[in-house]
């Protein structure tokens, strides 16, 4: 049993590894080809990596830096086993949606130390805002799934996309809250328009200035994983997860893609900006999804 | 012959008079004679309290009958509050013989104290409205004398105005009193005032009103307060702020309790009103004073608002609310022992401004201790005496249902709180950069504060005992 | 006894002298007038009181062979015995209040009290 | 042992403990903690019903239990009285009046056992009154402002003891007992109006006692400027009597009960349960965004605390068992985590003398087992999962979930999220980043305040593994005062919607964790370097080497996110308007009722004979 779940964790880790880099290696050709460039092949992010990876010299700046990162990677890794892929379960019916998002907490946490850790104001700088930022767009994403749970009455993400299955994709039920949660997804990814946190003309790449080599090896995997788990669960939300792991590996790249593609053709928030937008727009709008939501709901 | 109340009258005035034959013979020993008459006093006040244990007794003097003689009426609650009044007098007169050598002329102040602690006891316990003036006038001419330290020429003028038309308007009143009831008898007169206009009464009652509150500190009157306090001894101020206040106080709850029992609405809530302005402008007043003689004083006006205020709201409707009556007068008993062990510790340590005081509690611990208990109590916390005075004020009125008296108490209160917390506070917490000299406290004085304030933990452990001989009104008819 | 209240010299005399003095409270700023003025206060207090126990065509209320044989009326005794007091207690007040007076006059240098205020504000 | 020997037992040890700490402070200070540690243990073995009669005051019996319904509360306070003990130890060195300290300590220990053991309301106020004139001034004794703040504290003290009073007074008064039981009892004598009136009462003495958001103003200078050693009881104990007494009123008053069996009955009984479940909320909003605007660490742990404290309000008044247990189980998640960061902020305290965040740096290099308590709680405190701050924050979501009310889910995740931005303000400020030069010789402090720290420490980590330590016990709690019992095993959590199984979740994130140690290990190891040496794009900063502190962002940390609150309007403002206005108004009576010329005394007094007549006469 417990072999079973640690084996069934290896492949998890493993998929997604591949899977998303390779993901994020194809949407860079995207990108160039929407700016009429030619782009890199799609197993550069590979090469990136274990580039890094192996490099002999990298800097530790103490205890604390090495630490957060462990604690970024190994956290987010311990997230990725929360979340149902598919028919694809590590722990069967351990899929709670508030463990998730707090779990994968630890990993910005843990992240937000290691990075203030190495004593460089850039990566102070970009740390600040990136929590900052993190105010602006879990709101709305928290709310619109509070309304699914609350429909649900479930806060399993295994129930949520059973029930999805039988009942159709919440995405038509509740457009407005998909949309909304769409854009807090790219909040969370740190796409353009809301990706001040690491403006590299700004403030040197800001949490990620001090790393090198292997370290930053270890946190483009931790990033990998995290997109994972963010874009994962918009679809397990709201596009029903799926009933198959490709049908769940499809839906997926569907909207990474899209998310690519938006973000290719916008400029950069400041990082108050995109708070004000999250709560502007995203936060009355999911209080207006929220409200329908509910009316339909008890009628 | 011990057991006559009077005694307690004669005692001290005939020390006064003894004073200056003694003056002839010692300079210093004049000192010792009210100090000796007062410890006297606690004595026939002890045995009294015994022998007319809940019972109220009527003491005829020179042996006319009660309508036409003067006569002196003493209960348990009588004896109490007179208890109270002579063990802060006989400390406060120790204190005046043991340290207060700068005074200039204590000859003249021996003579007034011990005229004032006569004329206070006779305050409390006589039953008759003209002899209630003369004891009135008595102790004001003595707190003339005593207010005059310190070259307060002008702050004791400002008494003498404003205490005398005070009397003049009580004398006013006592006199058409008479001539309406012919008789000055304080239980008899209610009797015959039935037959009265409603315009005269008036009249009247507002009279008394307004000439009563120059004694026990109401608004209109008591402008002389914080000036007279500021500027007197210490002993000087320990007399006006727990005996005088309390004498007078007392009296007018006397003359309310017999003169006006029965159906006498519209004074009551005039002087439910009356109080409550007392009581919240005294302490908002209080809230802003640097000084802490100043602050004493118009927290003392407040009290006395405060007690004003409970009395009659307690005699409001015809018959009297037991239980407010009682808890007001355990608070002026309480605040005899409190404002007493306060003004004693700050004349011990001599300064009165916040600003040197600041600190003081690390130089002078004992003394800052034991005046922090009074300040504890004043404010009503626990186990101290306070504490219950407060809270049975607070439960009597609450079950009567007079929820805005209430709560403009405690509105008052939280003010009272805050300012006598601030000030134990910058006893010990501020510091300073000050050099003061301090004169070293005799054991003696530290332990009259002891006893002080050993009184006010005795009441706090045990609220039960002190309630039930207060709770003896003396609603008696005419023997 | 509401015949004596009727009676309006007896009430309305002192009263305005009474006021007279009020008056003098009420406006004056010299020490030493505010001294008259609570004199004049006294006065009429004291006339009032003796004015309370008259008696029309009454004796003197002392004890004696007339009064015993007619057994008419007779003046109140106790107001003239209460009279006298008041005027004692007014006469010692009077005095101290004049020695006050003089120490207040030597310490300020002048009676006027609104100046005196001003020199004890300034302490 | 009852509670009312124990009182006895430890008001003599309070002077006792004086004396001796006169004579020796340390010898005093342990004393003190093997006092607490004896009564706890007193405590715990007195499990079941113990009533005792204490008489004291002669003629006034006051009455004390320890029974199911205070038992926990009873636990907590010994517990966190007896751990800030132990950091007293080496704690208070630097005070000035250190056995008036450790006498107003063992005061308020006393207090605590009054007013968590009280059978009856005078008993409870009279210790509640304690309590504020000790608080009082030990408060005062703290750095710079404490005697500004400490009368702040008096001053909201003494209205919420007023208020207390009189809803006490307000029960006796109908039910003519002061007795727990006898209001249970005689429950069905209460009229609507009067328990209308009682609950008004009680709550707000509750709320302003425990700084929910309008009288939330005396948190933050009085936890920031009290002795370091006693902003934990005030942040873990002081506030949790507030709640203590809501808790208390929301059993006598079934708020609970009436809601779980009959929905509809609640509008009609107890109109103000929404009300005060949106307090809360607001609460949560305000403390969070007031915190995160905080560069004082303790006070940006007050605004914490205040936040906090809006979840634990939420949670009782929001009235199902989940919310229920959820909100009993905060109360001890918030305890341990305010002990967490208060004594690791007071130990830094200890050694460099300042609390201010941007004055600091780099602290982690000199103390680490201060950082790790630091780390440990702030992890707890903002809900992430392995540790205990989790399991309340779940049991509450869960219960919000269920019922569907978004604003109030929005605060608590506002709060939540939030909680992310603020506690880290001080991890970077004051523990990471550039380390200024003063600060390098820092040393860690001393062993008695690092064990306490650890003991708090290991405690977050066991209660969140094993969450059945504390949700048994609430469970149990919920069985005997009537509500229906939350489902609780050792490491699950059951909930309407769904299980958690927290020894799952702590060993995946176990697995992760030693996964990423294997991949970190497994590649070249890597090299060193000092603090000073940093990517500076090339450029050598001469400064880096000298003043280090230059190159440490703490200044203004969250100013992006302050701009958006700058127009904001501020209620300590407001309250300071306020106060200025009333204080200029008495300096008015004072000059119109006692600073008036002699004739202005007479003109007073005839207009005063004046108008009574005049009222009268028409």
């Amino acid at each position: 049993m417990i072999l079973n779940i640690i084996l069934k964790g290896l492949i998890l880790l493993l998929g997604a590894f591949i899977f998303q880099v390779s993901l994020s290696g194809f949407s860079r050709k995207v990108v160039a080809r929407i700016q009429k460039r030619y782009g890199p092949v799609f197993w550069q992010n590979f090469r990136d990596i274990f580039k890094f990876l192996f490099k002999e010299t990298s800097i530790s700046h103490g205890f604390i830096f090495d630490f957060g990162v462990l604690m970024a990677f190994g956290g987010t890794m311990a997230t990725l086993i929360f979340l149902p892929y598919g028919s694809f379960e590590v722990i069967p019916g351990q899929t709670n949606f508030i463990v998730v998002i707090y779990l994968l907490a630890i990993g910005l946490l843990g992240m937000a130390m290691s990075a203030v850790g190495s004593a460089n104001p850039n990566a102070s700088i970009g740390i600040s805002r990136a929590l900052t930022q993190m105010l602006g767009y879990e709101l709305p994403f928290l709310i619109v799934a509070l309304v699914i749970m609350y429909i649900n009455k479930s806060s399993s993400l295994g129930v949520l996309v059973q029930n999805q299955i039988q009942n159709g994709w919440n995405i038509w039920s509740m457009p407005i809250g998909a949309g909304v949660a769409f854009v807090s997804v790219m909040g969370m990814l740190g796409k353009k328009p809301f990706d001040s946190p690491i403006a590299p003309a700004e403030i040197a790449s800001g949490p990620l200035v001090e790393y090198s080599g292997k370290y930053l090896g270890i946190l483009m995997i931790q990033h990998d994983f995290a997109t994972v788990i963010e874009v994962g669960l918009f679809v397990n939300l709201f596009l029903g997860g799926g009933q198959t792991v490709i049908g769940f590996a499809i839906k997926y790249i569907v909207v990474y893609i899209l998310m690519v593609i938006i973000s290719s053709f916008l400029p950069r928030f400041k990082v108050e900006e995109s708070v004000k937008f999250f709560w502007k727009w995203g936060l009355s709008l999911a209080l207006i999804q929220a409200i329908i939501s509910l009316g339909i709901y008890l009628i | 012959m011990i057991n006559e109340p009077i005694l307690l009258v004669i005692i001290p005035l005939f020390s006064g008079f003894l004073v200056p034959l003694i003056y002839l013979i010692s300079k210093k020993a004049i000192k010792f004679i009210p100090v000796m008459a007062i410890f006297l006093n606690i004595f026939v006040v002890y045995k009294l309290i015994n022998i007319n244990l809940f019972t109220l007794k009527y003491y005829t003097i020179g042996g006319y009958k009660a309508p036409f003689g003067i006569n002196l009426l003493f209960n348990t609650q009588t004896g109490v509050i007179l208890l109270g009044i002579n063990i802060v007098g006989l400390l406060a007169l120790l204190f005046f013989a043991k340290n207060e050598f700068d005074i200039g002329n204590s000859f003249a102040y021996t003579l007034a104290f011990s005229i004032g602690m006569a004329a206070v006891n006779g305050m409390v316990l006589t039953g008759d409205l003209f002899n209630l003036f003369v004891f009135m006038e008595l102790s004001a001419i003595a707190g003339y004398i005593i207010a005059v330290h310190k070259k307060g020429y002008y702050a004791s003028f400002l008494y003498v105005i404003i205490s005398t038309v005070g009397s003049l308007l009580f004398l006013l009143g006592t006199i058409t009193i008479y001539n309406v009831s012919g008789t000055l008898n304080m239980a008899t007169v209610t009797k015959n005032m039935g037959s009265l206009t409603p315009n005269f009464l008036l009249i009247l009652s507002v009279l008394f009103i307004v000439s009563l509150s120059s004694e026990s500190e109401l608004l209109p009157l008591n402008a002389w307060v914080p000036k007279v306090y500021k500027k007197t001894s210490v002993t000087g101020s320990i007399f006006f702020a727990s005996i005088f206040s309390t004498a007078a106080l007392f009296a007018v709850i006397k003359v309310l309790v017999l003169v006006f029992q029965g159906d006498y609405n519209y004074i009551f809530n005039v002087l439910t009103i009356i109080g409550l302005i007392t009581l919240a402008i005294g302490e908002f007043v209080a809230f802003k004073q640097k000084n802490i003689r100043k602050m004493i004083a118009y927290s003392s006006i407040a009290q006395a608002g405060l007690i004003i205020s409970a009395i009659s709201i307690s005699m409001a409707d015809g018959a009297i609310k037991k239980s407010i009556f009682n808890a007001a007068i355990f608070q002026l008993f309480n605040n005899i022992f409190a404002k007493g062990l306060i003004l004693l510790g700050v004349g011990l340590i001599g300064y009165y401004s916040y600003e040197k005081l600041k600190g003081i509690g690390t130089k002078r611990k004992i003394a800052t201790g034991l005046i922090s208990i009074g300040a504890l109590s004043i404010v009503g916390m626990p186990p101290f005496a306070g504490f219950w005075s407060k809270i049975y004020l607070i439960k009597s009125l609450i079950s009567n249902n007079m929820n805005i008296y209430v709560s403009i108490f405690l509105i008052s209160a939280v003010f009272e709180v805050y300012y006598y917390f601030r000030f134990i506070q910058n006893l010990y917490f501020e510091k300073t950069e000050l050099k003061l000299k301090l004169s070293k406290i005799s054991l003696l004085s530290y332990s009259m504060m002891a006893v002080l304030s050993f009184i006010l933990i005795y009441i706090g452990f045990n609220p039960d005992t002190v309630m039930k001989s207060i709770s003896d009104i003396f609603t008696g008819g005419i023997i | 006894m509401s015949n004596i209240l009727n009676n309006w010299t007896f009430i309305y005399g002192p009263l305005s002298i009474f006021l007279v003095g009020i008056y003098g409270l009420l406006t004056q700023k010299n020490l030493f007038k505010l001294i008259i003025s609570i004199n004049i206060m006294d006065l009429g207090v004291n006339l009032y009181i003796i004015s309370l126990g008259y008696v029309e065509n009454a004796h003197a209320p002392i004890y004696n062979s007339i009064l015993d044989s007619t057994s008419s009326k007779f003046v109140d005794p106790v107001p003239q015995a209460l009279v006298l007091t008041s005027i004692v207690i007014s006469v010692a007040v009077t005095a101290f209040v004049l020695a006050l007076l003089i120490k207040n006059y030597k310490k300020y240098k002048t009676l006027d009290f609104i100046k005196i205020k001003g020199i004890e504000n300034d302490q | 042992m009852n509670v009312s020997s124990l009182i006895i037992i430890a008001g003599l040890m309070s002077i006792v403990i004086y004396f001796i700490s006169k004579f020796n402070w340390k010898l005093g200070t342990a004393l003190q903690t093997i006092t607490f540690l004896v009564f706890g243990y007193f405590l715990y073995s007195t499990h079941g019903d113990s009533q005792s009669v204490l008489k004291i005051f002669n003629g006034v019996n006051l009455r004390f239990a320890i029974s199911d319904f205070n038992y926990l509360f009873l636990l907590i306070g010994v517990s966190v009285m007896f751990i800030v003990s132990i950091f007293s130890i080496d704690g208070i060195k630097k005070f000035k009046f250190k056995p008036a300290y450790n006498f107003l300590i063992t005061l308020i220990f006393v207090s605590i056992l009054g007013v968590f053991g009280a059978a009856d309301f005078i008993a409870l106020f009279i210790f509640w009154e304690l309590l504020t004139w000790a608080a009082f001034f030990i408060v005062s004794m703290g750095k710079k402002f404490s005697r500004k703040a400490a009368l702040l504290f008096l001053f909201m003290s003494m209205i919420s003891a007023y208020f207390l009073i009189t809803g006490i007074i307000t029960i006796n008064n109908t039910i003519g007992s002061f007795t727990f039981e006898a209001l249970i009892n005689n429950y069905d004598l209460l009229t609507y109006s009067i328990k209308i009136k009682i609950l008004i009462f009680f709550l707000i003495a509750g709320l302003i006692k425990s700084g929910i958001y309008p009288f939330h103003i005396w948190v933050r200078t009085t936890h920031g400027e009290s002795p370091h050693t006693f902003s934990p009881v005030l942040s873990g104990l002081l506030l949790k009597f507030g709640f203590y007494i809501i808790y208390l009123i929301s059993i006598f008053f079934p708020i609970s009960y009436i809601i779980s069996s009959n929905p509809a009955k609640l509008i009609s009984e107890i109109p103000g349960s929404t009300f005060f479940a949106y307090l809360g909320g607001i609460s949560i909003i305000v403390g969070t965004i007031s915190a995160i605007l905080q560069n004082d660490a303790k006070k940006l742990i007050a605004f914490s605390s205040v936040s906090h404290g809006g979840y634990i309000l939420l949670a009782f008044s929001f009235g199902t068992s989940l919310a229920f247990a959820g909100g009993l189980a905060h109360i001890i998640v918030h305890a341990l985590t305010a002990l967490g960061m208060f004594l690791s902020i007071g130990a830094v305290y200890y050694r460099t003398g300042t609390t201010k965040i941007d004055e600091m740096g780099g602290l982690i290099k000199n103390m680490p087992v201060t950082f790790t308590t630091y780390l440990v709680s702030i992890i707890s405190l903002a809900g992430i999962p392995p540790l205990v701050g989790f399991v309340s924050k779940w049991l509450i979501y869960q219960s919000l979930i269920v019922r569907g009310s978004y604003f109030l889910a929005f605060a608590a995740f506002f709060g939540s999220i939030g909680s992310f931005m603020y506690v880290f303000r001080p991890l970077a400020g004051v523990f990471l980043g550039q380390r200024p030069k003063r600060f390098e010789n820092v040393k860690e402090v001393p062993v008695f305040m690092q064990v306490s720290m650890l003991i708090v420490t290991l405690l977050t980590v066991l209660f969140g593994v094993l969450p059945g330590l504390i949700l048994k016990p609430i469970a149990y709690m919920q069985q005997q005062i009537g509500i229906k019992p939350i489902k609780a095993s050792l490491y699950k959590l059951f909930t309407e919607l769904t299980t958690l199984d927290m020894v799952i979740v702590f060993s995946v994130f176990s697995a992760g964790f030693i996964a990423a140690l294997i991949v970190f290990m497994l590649f070249a190891k890597p090299t060193k370097v000092k603090q000073h040496e940093q990517y500076t794009a090339g450029e050598i900063v001469p400064e880096l080497q000298t003043q280090p502190s230059i190159y440490h962002y703490a200044k203004n940390y969250y100013k992006p996110f302050a701009r958006i609150f700058e127009k904001f309007p501020s209620l300590e403002n407001w309250y300071r308007k306020c106060a200025n206005y009333l204080s200029n108004i008495f300096e008015i009576f004072e000059e119109f009722f006692y600073k008036e010329s002699i004739n202005g005394y007479i003109w007073l007094i005839t207009l005063t004979f004046l108008i009574v007549l005049f009222i009268r006469w028409f």
